[in-house]
């Protein structure tokens, strides 16, 4: 059963340093709060995976939050680089930044293998990239049956995945709709989970084949409405895609990334804390 | 590149091209950026029935504006309906169930190879770009593969530092050879005309030159001595129709989200 | 784009003699009128391919339309044996019928291959089992990564398949809820595919997430309303459960089964001529 | 073997008493006749919050009468969610999520091994059984299985002439080193009591008899010669109100269908 807690226990509880830790989410959905709190409190040494890390994981590694990151496409949607992964892969800064590198077709099976609990993933894929060359984790097996060659690469199997979710009920139960990118499979590929959601209700209202987490297989469950902020949730909020464009200024420098996540993520109690400060910034900005 | 004379700018020729490769029913796998504008662009205007995947999910998606990121929530409530990412990989790329990938590109070489990784070496990257994503699949498996990019010597380069997504390897049968099922680039639309592999050597050659263009400028913005083909053709210029389409489809995606579609 | 068409029409089109045919529902939504049909066009030698055969193969069998069973569990569900099945089995009649057998896990990732084009499935399953003995396209690969064993079986890529569903639209994009079974994969894996529906509408009001086939991944759409007769569709019918009661006394001697299948099924020209001599049937035993 | 002086049947105690193995919270993958009147009855009585799924699909299904089959619109309608058959195959049996595997068969050895393909040779056999199922990997991935039917010799049998799904293979530490991860079958319930395995040998002994019957009658209804318990208890004898549950389960069904639930 998963236990409704607030973000802050689930994260003190739940994620430690050296953990391999999965904040998922395909452009919807990203779980935004709960980077900000791991960050706040400071952890260490994670194995960052993701398919697309974009700013949560750009401010988690400008923190000083990873130590290796597992991805297939780094970059700001829409708008361009993350100058924070690349201060840390091109200059090492604030220290050197480990990377395995996949493709998403590649990524997408690694976490289907990891919630299938099998040791690695079988897909067509790679053929003819350089990607082999520079990650020994992609290796091929041969088709006991045709002989074929196909490609091989380790299962992802988190230490905690998180996500964010539209609802969850007051069991824990967890329904998630629209773009379900590859939440579902990294919750259940990883071996404790947290889930923010936008609220909390009686009834889920599912529909019969909808994407639904049961409760027992979700460790936390966190009410945090808005918590995908500057992502969104279907149903609940638009991507605020200024805040894209905002970033990049932001995070081109150093001194400029380490002045705003102090004022607006470490000197925050939490991620409402943070909406606010936001929103006064901004305005100071016009 | 702005062409007053013809009222049509380098990048809105570049798109209307790319757009009209896209026949009606063909079922597509569209990147984010320059391929989903003119992916919509034929869904808007000669292509109702192009099927639209996005690599986040939607099937069939009909966006109202263009989305600003792969995973937009208008893709998802426009489409037939949506998947899991897995999904959209392992039954419908990887399944042989897309016709055309359509994708953007930091850099080709001379055999439609692409570079989506880093400049300079991989461990001591110059640059770090943004990575593979969904591209080296799409590139193998799609039956064929459209490359849309802007042409400069930067960007088209005679060695690629990084073979991300394959092409046609090192030409001739090579790609045949390693395995790869679909039949790779058979266009790489620029703002400045098109290429299209030999078919035999499979080197990338111009044979469509957009109007106003000179074959110099493009040998220009080549990084390797550009074959040009005996047959060079004139780029058709963008019919009033698809122009006004373009133009209302970026007007409505500006109104809606405050900023240009397929810019990044 | 799917064909809207007569099951008579899609049938003789698409179903061949010698074809790899995978009719698929689990439990619920069997595709028993498109059963029938091929049976009226007397198909032969095909190979049959179902996780759960149950009456419908018990018929296609009985009728001698089947070289090769690829099954999984092959009973009367609630009642108990089949009758054709087994005596096709155990004493080759009508003829010989080659068996594959393998375990549920086994058949369901054979499907999802068939759908990834793969050649082959790869899962934690028949150890300690004696069907690997039996079956040699059980077999077992090792882990590039961690050495564990596996076990690998062939992809199912059918010929065709052809499944019942509730909805399809005017364009044929089919709509299915409720017990899924492994009926996407299942067409998904097929070269051609047949899909009878209860209804033809306008819209098929389907939620964001539902398993929808799109029109372009299915051969032909056939309105047969009540088509999974005995088995049921969600929304649109019930199972007959007494209908499977009924069968196993049907089914027990030859002379039965053959007078039976000859009134009901070969002397109808369709699958509503099929219910009306049934009803016709039931009355008279009463 | 009808108790009029107990007033409840065989059936009945078997039921109730596999019914009780269930503790409240338990994830349970359930086969269709016997495991599901159990585990139904578990949910109904002392056990609300445990979690039933079946290979069809439903997780979480609360069915308000017996299914007859395993794809009932009922555990459809009633579940949490429903999923196709791989995911229940792939994600939650062999993902390592299945606290119990409730299964019956239609022999089982000393060892707890099932059969449920053949009785005579594979190649021609004398009775050909429906097979597999989901039991294989039922049996070897859930943390631990029960297994209810009814005793006899035909069914309890010194040699299978086929094992479909792994108990304990030859017995002692055979599962362990065959590499199966689930602990196991931990109990046997039969219409005559409960076997549990050895923990060293992991022979199936009789460990608990149902009130009424006989050790004889036990030893005699086994193919193999039946180790006892020395600690052998009596098997408590169904309380008031499972039994008026299970009745009233089994009238609904029987309204409902005109068919008792289980019975296949």
């Amino acid at each position: 059963m998963a236990k409704i807690t607030p973000l802050r226990e689930a994260v003190a509880s739940l994620v430690h340093d050296g953990d391999t830790v999965a904040l998922e989410g395909f452009t919807h959905l990203i779980p935004h709060a709960a980077g900000h709190e791991i960050i706040r409190q400071g952890r260490r040494d994670l194995t960052l995976v993701r398919m697309t890390p974009d700013l949560i994981y750009d401010q988690m590694i400008g923190m000083g939050c990873a130590r290796k990151l597992i991805f297939s496409w780094g970059g700001n949607p829409g708008v361009g680089s993350l100058h924070r992964f690349r201060d840390a892969v091109e200059q090492g800064w604030p220290h050197r930044l480990e990377t395995e590198e996949h493709s998403h077709a590649g990524m997408a099976n690694a976490y289907v293998a990891g919630a299938s609990n099998l040791p690695f993933a079988l897909l067509r894929g790679y053929t003819g990239s350089d990607l082999p060359k520079v990650n020994p984790n992609i290796r091929f097996v041969e088709c006991p049956f045709t002989g074929e060659k196909l490609a091989a690469i380790p299962s992802v199997r988190p230490d905690v995945t998180v996500i964010h979710a539209q609802k969850a009920d007051r069991r824990g139960n967890v329904l998630i709709w629209g773009i379900l990118g590859v939440q579902k499979e990294a919750v259940l590929a990883a071996k404790r989970s947290i889930v923010t959601v936008e609220e909390i209700v009686d009834d889920l209202e599912a529909p019969t084949n909808a994407c639904v987490l049961p409760t027992w297989a979700v460790s936390a469950v966190c009410h945090v409405p808005g918590g995908a902020y500057p992502s969104y949730a279907q149903g609940y909020s638009e991507r605020d895609n200024s805040f894209y464009k905002a970033w990049d200024p932001i995070a081109r420098s150093r001194e400029t990334f380490q002045a705003w996540m102090q004022r607006h993520v470490l000197d925050t109690d939490d991620f409402a804390g943070f909406r606010r400060v936001l929103a006064e910034s901004v305005k100071e900005a016009v | 590149m702005s062409n007053e004379t013809l009222d049509f700018t380098a990048t809105e020729i570049m798109t209307v091209a790319a757009s009209r490769l896209l026949q009606n029913g063909t079922v597509c796998f569209v990147g984010i950026g320059l391929p989903s504008t003119a992916a919509n662009l034929a869904r808007l205007t000669h292509a109702p029935d192009v099927v639209l995947i996005y690599e986040s999910g939607p099937i069939g998606a009909k966006p109202t504006v263009l989305p600003l990121s792969i995973g937009d929530g208008d893709l998802a409530l426009t489409a037939d309906t949506v998947v899991g990412t897995p999904e959209i990989f392992r039954y419908w790329l990887q399944g042989g169930r897309i016709d055309v990938g359509f994708l953007g590109a930091a850099q080709v070489d001379r055999f439609a190879n692409i570079n989506t990784t880093v400049i300079g070496p991989y461990d001591a990257p110059k640059v770090r770009l943004p990575g593979a994503g969904g591209a080296p699949e799409i590139a193998s498996q799609a039956k064929e593969v459209f490359i849309v990019l802007k042409q400069s010597p930067k960007a088209f380069v005679a060695k690629l530092p990084f073979v991300t997504s394959a092409g046609y390897l090192d030409g001739g049968d090579a790609r045949a050879k390693a395995g790869i099922p679909g039949a790779g680039p058979t266009a790489v639309i620029t703002d400045l005309g098109i290429l299209t592999p030999d078919p035999v050597t499979k080197e990338l050659t111009l044979t469509s030159i957009h109007p106003g263009v000179t074959v110099e400028q493009v040998k220009a913005a080549t990084g390797w001595d550009l074959k040009i083909s005996p047959d060079l053709k004139t780029t058709e210029i963008p019919d009033a129709g698809a122009l006004a389409a373009l133009r209302d489809l970026q007007a409505r995606t500006a109104a809606a989200h405050g900023q240009l579609g397929g810019e990044g």
